[in-house]
């Protein structure tokens, strides 16, 4: 399944972007999906923290991801 | 309604909030007000640029304010932030709380703010003379 | 000057409050507003009278920010309390804090309205429908 | 000497006036005042609690009381 991360912050400068599209098979987690991205963007690893969310809420590394969820990157918040 | 959400481009309106916020109910409210330093760590400021994961966001904030709803008898919450460009002065957020007691309303609005903080998808980028930084993002 | 005191008969002007303690040094501002409350132990209020020992409250309300300077690293205080007559709903006090970092502004705002209430001669006389109490003059 | 005792909220109800007057020994203490006060109105003994200052200071019981001192009794403040 081809799936879509937004990104935000320093997440959407290290994709050159504020969405990219990767292709995963259906039984992916947020682990897997980590792992991916990791792979195809080695400067997340200097980030101090992300989170992945998965339609709006906070997932878990063993979280399975489903066709047309809305995945987003957060790297590590700094509102207020 | 007695939580109020919002994000906007447009300066917060704090005359507003207080207004929102004020009920014959309340005894008490809290009402915390960021601001734009002129300095971080000795460095000069110059402006703020915010980035908010708007749907995730305002959801988050909803579960704050619940969070605080069970936690402290308060009555109202308003949370309020900004997203853009914003200079040197001026207000990134605005949260206020009633309550029938101060100590609730004081509690809440603490923990709103520290919550908020570590939990909602909202970035900030500080410009200073020498470049721009994603706060917190590296270690 | 970084501390602003006032004791008044008129209403409290809420927005000027939060214009004179906002500044480019502040990161954060924590504004405490006390309401009257239309019950008391589920007794309807229907107004609220103020007294104030004039001199001795503004000289008990200025060392109240004298000591909140020395315990917090906080850069302006304003209290500002009402006298006479206030109807519920109204404002009988305005307590704002700045300073660098949000902590330090809750931690002496908090501190100055309960210290306040323990040692500023300020008395308030609640009216009920069947007469009026002194609050906490008698046991 | 003559000292005047100014009063507030409950007190100046209990004295039936905003100011009073007393006569006092010159050496007399806030203690020798309270004294004097209860006695004369017994009411006060019914307070929560109260206290004395001198030129807009808390004073203690020790306290010696000097003529032309701004005197004034405290019932239990209850502003904010």
């Amino acid at each position: 399944m081809k799936i879509n991360i937004l990104a935000f912050g320093v997440t959407r400068e290290i994709f050159g972007s504020g969405e990219i599209s990767l292709e995963m098979t259906n039984d992916a987690t947020i682990s897997n999906l980590k792992y991916l991205l990791e792979q195809q963007y080695p400067r997340l690893k200097q980030l101090s923290s992300y989170m992945l969310a998965v339609n709006n809420e906070y997932a878990l590394p063993g979280d399975t991801i489903h066709e047309r969820d809305e995945i987003a990157i957060i790297p590590p918040v700094s509102g207020g | 309604m007695n939580t109020q959400i919002l994000l906007s481009a447009q300066t917060l309106d704090i005359q507003s909030c207080i207004n929102w916020i004020m009920s014959p109910e309340s005894g008490g409210i809290d009402v915390f007000i960021g601001t734009v330093r002129n300095a971080t760590k000795g460095k000069k400021v110059l402006k703020l640029d915010f980035e908010a994961y708007e749907p995730m966001a305002i959801s988050e904030m909803n579960k704050i304010a619940a969070q605080a709803f069970e936690r402290w008898p308060v009555q109202k919450i308003l949370i309020h932030h900004r997203t853009g460009l914003l200079q040197v002065g001026e207000v990134p957020v605005v949260i206020a709380v009633s309550a029938a007691h101060r100590d609730a309303a004081f509690d809440a609005c603490r923990y709103i703010i520290d919550t908020l903080k570590q939990t909602v998808p909202i970035w900030k980028k500080e410009s200073f003379e020498d470049g721009d930084v994603w706060v917190a993002a590296h270690p």
